[in-house]
């Protein structure tokens, strides 16, 4: 019993971060139609980026602010350099553009950083909640994730510039004959997704040790989390989060937890075939 | 005086299909000017030229004096030429009142954002009935009374609205008119695309009779209106 | 009879010819193990055309088929004692199947729905087999060295693994070929120029869709098993391994997309290139990042892949490259 | 009388809470042009799709040469030797205006091999007036050859009966000229037509009948004189005359 | 005077070929996965080049024969393995082969090898496996999988007889599956009661569920583990979640010095290591584990970690056997091979002769370390065998 309520906890826990990531990934796809294949590249990066400014002296939690900043502005660079031009093309090339960018991106993280692990060390507190046992690292990532969740609602349904963002996604033509810049806005929300995904990076790296490459998995667990809450709904995308931390926690107990991936790619083959928006509606 | 709106032998078109072949216009400060035509004949097109999302290949389109066409759509709606486009084209997703908001967009027009939405409230009490609803859940002619209320929204100087009456019920379409005609006589400067020309005629001072991406005929809408020759090359009786 | 006038044709023929003779002549180990990857890469990228350039739909997984055919060939030899041929034969028929029924469920999707659902079915398919203790779950399965001297010794072995890659590197580019130029071709152009026109044209858009998945899937498979036979052994992240997957989309970028020529001159240069970057020391550390540069600068600028620069500059290329 | 081309019994069809087409039948007589006429929105191409397939009619049947094809889908319905042309054309971009006609030709009423559907394509062609310019890439053609492309692609298919949408619009008055000679030739041929068309002097002028939409429901069905003079659909399709007065009036008032 | 200088030419030719060489092809992983074992592997090897090189080359058959090294980047990747190899044996025209790193890799390249009948000595694959396919002329230096964690099995009965429960987890790789196997085999025959015996996928960072599933199946120990990265993590977890284990054995990890970084979580993990610069083996030829240790420092500045071991007792294995063999022929190469038992600094040799098997190590065996305080630092004791160890184990853990 106990095992079976640590399990969902830390489901929830960490599906709320995984949650983060895919909102990332959702609202890039939800605003411009892209499918954004840097994504995993990009959170590896919010993870080293983290770990420069740790490196520097800055606590881990202090260093998501600069995160943050420098993952704004890196999307908007890569949404210059690599997605304005192809933005109305067919989807192929959006897909290999972003990975192009994310080929870019390993290959420099290679030859930065190798492809060998790293970690972030710093002083964990353990609590025991009920024979639960979790640490102060997991509460404060979930916490985090949550609140940059309201963060990105409170902008986007509560300020000019976020129902800009909405209006654009909506229908491009008309909010630039409303004189809405289009193209910035586009480029704030590449930035913004891109800022999403390194946050949700750093906060992986508070958890668990990275290498260059270990945004692969985030970035599939992105693809499995947005498609269960309906690609391009960014709520979706944090429940489908949860529920796909859910999943992985509830059905530990029970099954070889080697069987835990096979479970989610077929939810996400099925979820695409019979409900290709999503559970709880995205764009069609 | 010279005219608010300009267009100076316009050329343009899609790929390599050209639409319109030197269109020349004059949009009078504070008239209504129409321009009808048949279908295809290139009125959506010449809107779209205006406002820059068709790039003309020649010709120059020259906005309160200035010439403006190599501006962005964006750049002139927030100069105050604002146009509700055909099909409403509205933020499907937004509330009624986030439309509204967005129409304000412009720094020029967010100044006097409460204002404006009082005013488009006081014109469209529907819309203040609706205003948390999503736009999509709308009805046709409360779309179509959103759209216009949005392009006010932008504090237009010039307000061009392309198909005014499109798949709406003979009263809507009364009843918009109606509201058109009020702006008209507060003082608005409009210029209408309108399919149903005995309306854009009755209502409007000016008109423009568009034929094959040309202007054929030209003239006060009274006028136009008795023209034997614009009845036959538009309705075909 | 009338292919055998087509000057393309023959040089499918002759270059095949090349690859396989040249390295037997001289006995040149190297030279044909080069030409083994350059091979496997000309069948996945010509194959994975047949969906991208061919019908329009970006399959981002195609390299599931290879890694099938893989495990199916091993599984029979090593398991069932079956000859070479018979197994792969019957994992290439095996694995179209399985890819026809799939088609007639992913293929519903469109664009990017149908993209990352590709990219799922790959990985579901790896992560089964990682934990399928038939196939040797994570570990894989190894051939015992006695199959090859069944073959009249492992030397002689995999000169006919050699030749029968290199065959079926030349079905695959005829078979392009002459799906370009036949009626079932003619379809499926329809259907990436517009599904819904081809439909109202009267193309059976869900059959003709699924016939060129489950096409696509064959030869990739058979590939996958005289592929893994070579190498003795498979484990699921070198048969399932994404990235190539990936990168057999750049090569048919490369080259240029729904042309027969294209995917075939993408992949050799693709695997010259690659060579270069990594065998050129101040070059190695980057050659992802070149390689992404690459592609990047061909999608922003030059979207037809080199035949459809080619083309464009001279347009009786055409006649003669298909 | 022999039986009716095609039948349209009863057809509804909706879309979330929208009615596009709300309870519409007509018939059509075997050799016969229909006019198909209404208001922008009047739910006349939604009502080609249902004839053709591309969506499955919330209520009603289509009965096509006495078969009931409710519901086929829409390469099933081209075999039996029904054909349309879409009002937003649908070149097939990247492939030669041959090609473009080929497709319908091989995947039409007849199922051709590719050899004879090149000859048919080439006659085809030929009768369309697209001849010479067979090796173009449909997408580079003007709005006037592509119109006259989706007629070509959709003729090489053999059919009985010929949907058309809107192949006029666009055209300047020389174009509609050339496209009515091909309309009137096609009618020639024995193959039945049913038209959507705003041209109105083209559409009175070549129609046996005309049928009326508005709102989604049949508002009239005649000869074109009797349409023409009906006061529901002058003031439905035309504009009402009164509507302008009586705003001026209220405003006054 | 023709015949003069043809005579002259004759001579120089033979004086030429009084120095001999002896050709050693390997291929390396400099970049991807492998990269850092691999390259330490490899100065292990180069190591011994210089060492013998030193000594003027191999005494053969009266001959001395120096040692050339040709090696090549694998990228870590399969299909390259396979290329150069056959580079190796046919344009190179090497006389020996060294494995590459991993059994994955060893595997591809044990099929060139055979097929050009090319004997090569097989180190930093622990495989067993590969060995049961058949192969003639692979020879392994490390302890087999098979044989891991038995010894760890042995060093926990004794240290507390009572203990009963354990859970074995591993990583789900080739290798870490097939030592968490023979563990649980070996367990079970001991007497412990295996509470739990799982895998967890290769790319796993997240043992939250691992975890409480370790928690609720009782188990008092665990063994188990994967490679480097898998393990530290794994080790950290448990510490955070103070999972209460009376012994943590785990693979590969604890092994390195890396480890060290994890500060407390690292305390009282113990490890299986191929090698440790302390062991304390009697060799009957070359240097000492100690002088070893000694040359390494000098040549690279750091201790060598086992696999750097592996890399030179690969040579010295090779060189070895063709002294006794007398000759670089492969055939009588093999043969000393198949003849060979003996031990080196690197511990016991000896390789097994049965068809079924042929190649596989028996004599070698695993020491076992524990990270332990010494003067409030980390240091990494050898606890087991006892005969070797340099201090006792600290038991229980927690």
């Amino acid at each position: 019993m106990l095992q079976i309520f640590s399990s969902v906890m830390d489901g929830l826990l960490i599906g709320l971060v995984y949650g983060l990531a895919a909102i990332g990934l959702t609202l890039i796809f939800g605003v411009m139609d892209v499918v954004n294949l840097a994504h995993g590249s990009i959170i590896a990066l919010g993870m080293f980026f983290l770990y420069l400014f740790f490196g520097a002296g800055l606590h881990p939690y202090l260093s998501l602010v600069p995160v943050a900043i420098l993952g704004f502005f890196f999307g908007v660079i890569v949404y210059l350099i690599a997605v304005k031009r192809i933005i109305s093309g067919p989807p192929l090339m959006s897909l290999l553009s972003t990975f192009s960018v994310s080929m870019i991106i390993i290959g420099i993280g290679t030859a930065l950083w190798s492809t060998s692990p790293y970690n972030i060390n710093f002083k964990v507190e353990t609590y025991n909640i009920l024979g639960y046992t979790v640490t102060s690292a997991r509460l404060i990532a979930a916490v985090a994730a949550v609140l940059v969740t309201f963060g990105l609602y409170f902008f986007l349904y509560r300020t000019v510039l976020g129902k800009a963002v909405r209006a654009v996604a909506n229908n491009r033509e008309a909010a630039e004959l409303m004189g809405i810049p289009s193209q910035q806005i586009l480029a704030i929300s590449f930035g913004i997704g891109t800022m999403l995904a390194m946050l949700s990076g750093a906060l992986i790296a508070t958890l668990f040790p990275f290498t260059i490459l270990s945004g692969g998995v985030y970035e599939l667990k992105s693809f499995v989390a947005s498609v269960l809450g309906g690609l391009g709904n960014p709520t979706g995308a944090l429940l489908g989060g949860i529920i796909l931390g859910l999943i992985e926690g509830s059905v530990a107990p029970f099954i070889q937890i080697s069987w835990t991936n096979v479970i989610e790619f077929v939810i996400f083959v099925l979820i695409l075939l019979f409900f290709p928006t999503g559970l709880f509606g995205g764009r069609k | 005086m010279s005219a608010l709106l300009e267009l100076n032998g316009v050329e343009t078109g899609y790929g390599e299909v050209q639409v319109l072949w030197g269109v020349s216009m004059a949009v009078e400060q504070g008239r209504m000017t129409t321009l009808v035509g048949a279908n295809g004949a290139g009125k959506t097109t010449t809107m779209r030229a205006i406002m820059g999302i068709v790039h003309p290949w020649k010709g120059a389109v020259r906005f309160q004096g200035e010439d403006v066409t190599r501006l962005s759509a964006h750049d002139k709606a927030q100069m105050g030429l604002v146009l509700v486009p055909e099909g409403r084209q509205l933020f499907s997703d937004l509330t009624v009142e986030e439309n509204l908001e967005m129409g304000a967009y412009s720094p020029r027009a967010r100044k006097s954002l409460d204002e404006n939405m009082r005013k488009v409230y006081g014109f469209f009490p529907r819309l203040e009935e609706r205003k948390r609803q999503k736009a999509g859940t709308l009805s046709g002619g409360e779309q179509q009374m959103l759209a216009v209320g949005r392009g006010l929204m932008a504090d237009p100087v010039v307000l061009m609205i392309d198909e005014l009456s499109l798949g709406l019920a003979p009263v809507l379409a009364q009843s918009l008119f109606a509201t058109l005609k009020r702006l008209k006589d507060a003082g608005l400067t409009i210029f209408l695309v309108e399919q149903n020309v005995h309306l854009a005629l009755a209502l409007s001072d000016y008109a423009y009779v568009l034929a094959e991406g040309r202007v054929k005929i030209e003239g006060p809408s009274h006028e136009v209106a008795r023209n034997e020759e614009v009845r036959e090359a538009y309705l075909g009786i | 009879m009338k292919f055998l006038k087509s000057p393309f044709f023959w040089i499918v023929i002759a270059v095949s010819l090349l690859y396989a003779v040249y390295p037997k002549l001289g006995n040149n180990i190297t030279l044909r193990e080069t030409l083994v990857l350059s091979a496997i890469y000309v069948i996945l990228a010509t194959n994975l055309n047949l969906m991208i350039g061919y019908t329009g739909y970006v399959n981002f997984g195609s390299i599931v088929f290879f890694g099938l055919g893989g495990y199916l060939t091993l599984w029979l030899i090593g398991g069932y004692g079956w000859n070479l041929y018979a197994a792969v034969l019957f994992a290439g028929v095996v694995t179209s199947l399985l890819t026809l029924a799939l088609g007639f469920g992913i293929l519903r999707l469109r664009g990017a729905y149908f993209a990352l659902a590709t990219i799922g079915v790959n990985e579901a398919v790896k992560d089964f087999v990682s934990n399928f203790d038939k196939w040797g779950g994570s570990e894989g399965i190894f051939l015992p060295f006695s199959t090859y001297k069944s073959m009249g010794g492992a030397v002689h072995a995999l000169w006919t693994v050699y030749f029968l890659i290199i065959g079926v590197m030349a079905l695959s580019l005829l078979l392009s070929w002459f799906i370009k130029r036949s009626k079932f071709g003619l379809g499926l152009f329809a259907i990436r120029e517009d599904e819904d026109a081809a439909i109202v044209l009267g193309v059976k858009a869900p059959v003709y869709k699924a016939i060129a998945y489950s096409v696509s899937a064959f030869l990739p498979a058979v590939a996958g098993g005289l592929y893994f036979f070579k190498n003795g052994s498979i484990v699921p992240e070198e048969a399932f391994n994404l990235h190539l997957s990936i990168e057999s989309i750049v090569m048919v970028m490369l080259g240029g997309q729904g042309t027969v020529t294209g995917p075939w001159v993408g992949a050799f240069l693709y695997e010259r290139l690659r060579g270069l970057l990594l065998t050129t020391p101040s070059l190695s550390n980057f050659h992802l990042v070149i390689a992404g540069v690459l592609l990047l600068l061909i999608i922003l600028f030059a979207p037809g892949g080199l035949m459809g620069w080619l083309y464009k500059r001279w347009a009786r290329v055409r006649g003669v490259l298909e | 009388m022999s039986t009716p081309i095609l039948e349209v019994r009863n057809v509804t069809m909706t879309f979330g809470g929208l009615t596009a087409v709300d309870d519409v039948s007509f018939n059509m007589a075997e050799g016969e042009i229909l006019g198909l006429i209404g208001p922008n929105g009047a739910g006349k191409t939604t009502l080609f799709n249902v004839i053709n397939g591309v969506y499955k009619p919330t209520r009603g049947n289509v009965v096509f040469r006495g078969r009931d094809i409710t519901g086929l889908p829409p390469y099933d319905v081209v075999r039996l030797g029904l054909a349309r042309t879409h009002q937003i054309v649908k070149p097939l971009n990247e492939m030669t205006v041959l090609e473009n006609v080929v497709v319908g030709a091989c995947f039409g009423a007849e199922n051709l091999g590719l050899e004879p559907a090149q000859y048919v394509a080439e006659e085809v062609l030929e009768f369309t007036g697209l001849l010479q310019m067979k090796d173009e890439l449909a997408g580079k053609l003007n709005i006037a050859l592509k119109k006259r492309l989706e007629v070509a692609r959709a003729l090489a298919a053999n059919p009985r009966l010929l949907l058309l949408d809107e192949v006029l619009a666009g055209l300047n008055p020389s174009e509609v000229a050339k496209m009515l000679d091909v309309i009137r030739s096609i009618r020639d041929r024995g193959i039945s037509i049913l038209m959507i068309e705003h041209i109105m002097q083209a559409i009175m002028s070549l129609s046996d009948r005309i049928v009326v939409l508005n709102f989604g429901q049949k508002l009239a069905e005649g000869t074109p004189d009797e349409v023409a003079n009906d006061p529901q659909v002058i003031e439905a399709y035309l504009g009402d005359p009164e509507m302008a007065k009586r705003i001026l009036e209220e405003e006054e008032a | 005077m023709k015949k003069g200088w043809l005579l002259l030419l004759l001579v120089g030719i033979l004086g030429i070929a009084q120095a001999q060489t002896v050709k050693i092809g390997l291929t390396v992983s400099k970049t991807g996965k492998y990269n850092v074992e691999s390259v330490n592997q490899l100065n292990g090897i180069k190591l011994w080049q210089q060492w013998i090189n030193g000594q003027g080359g191999i005494p053969v058959g009266g001959k001395k024969y120096k040692v050339e090294l040709k090696y090549y980047d694998d990228e870590s990747k399969a299909e390259r393995v396979q290329q150069l190899y056959s580079r190796l044996i046919s344009q190179d025209k090497v006389d020996f082969l060294i494995s590459p790193y991993s059994s994955g890799l060893t595997a591809k390249a044990a099929i060139i090898s055979e097929q050009y009948g090319k004997v090569m000595v097989a180190t930093g694959a622990a495989s067993d496996s590969i060995f049961k396919l058949g192969y003639e002329n692979v020879y392994q230096i490390y302890t087999p999988a098979s044989r891991y964690l038995t010894s760890t099995v042995d060093m926990l009965k004794a240290a507390d007889p009572s203990l009963k429960k354990i859970a074995v987890v591993y990583e789900d790789s080739k290798f870490a599956k097939a030592v968490a196997t023979s563990a649980r085999e070996y367990a079970k025959k001991a007497g412990f009661d295996v509470v739990l015996f799982e895998g967890y996928p290769k790319s796993t960072t997240d043992f939250g569920p691992i975890i409480n599933k370790i928690k609720a199946s009782g188990a008092q120990a665990l063994v188990g583990g994967g490679h480097y990265a898998d393990g530290a993590t794994f080790a950290r977890q448990l510490f955070e979640q103070k999972v209460p284990l009376k012994m943590i054995a785990l693979l590969v990890a604890p092994a390195s010095d890396e480890f060290a970084e994890l500060g407390d979580a690292a305390f009282g993990v113990v490890a299986p290591s191929q090698w440790e610069p302390l062991v304390k083996y009697q060799q009957t030829c070359g240097p000492s584990p100690a002088q070893f240790t000694e040359m390494y420092q000098k040549a690279y500045g750091k201790v060598p970690a086992y696999r750097a071991a592996g890399g030179f007792a690969a040579g010295l294995i090779l060189q070895k056997a063709m002294m006794e063999a007398g000759s670089i022929d492969s055939a009588k190469v093999r043969a000393a091979l198949d003849k060979m038992d003996l031990t080196i600094f690197f511990g016991k040799i000896k390789f097994s002769t049965d068809p079924k098997s042929h190649g596989l190590q028996l004599g070698h065996e695993m020491v076992q370390i524990q990270w332990q305080k010494k003067d409030g630092k980390l240091v990494k004791e050898i606890v087991w065998p006892t005969n070797a160890k340099t201090s006792d184990l600290i038991y229980p853990i927690r």
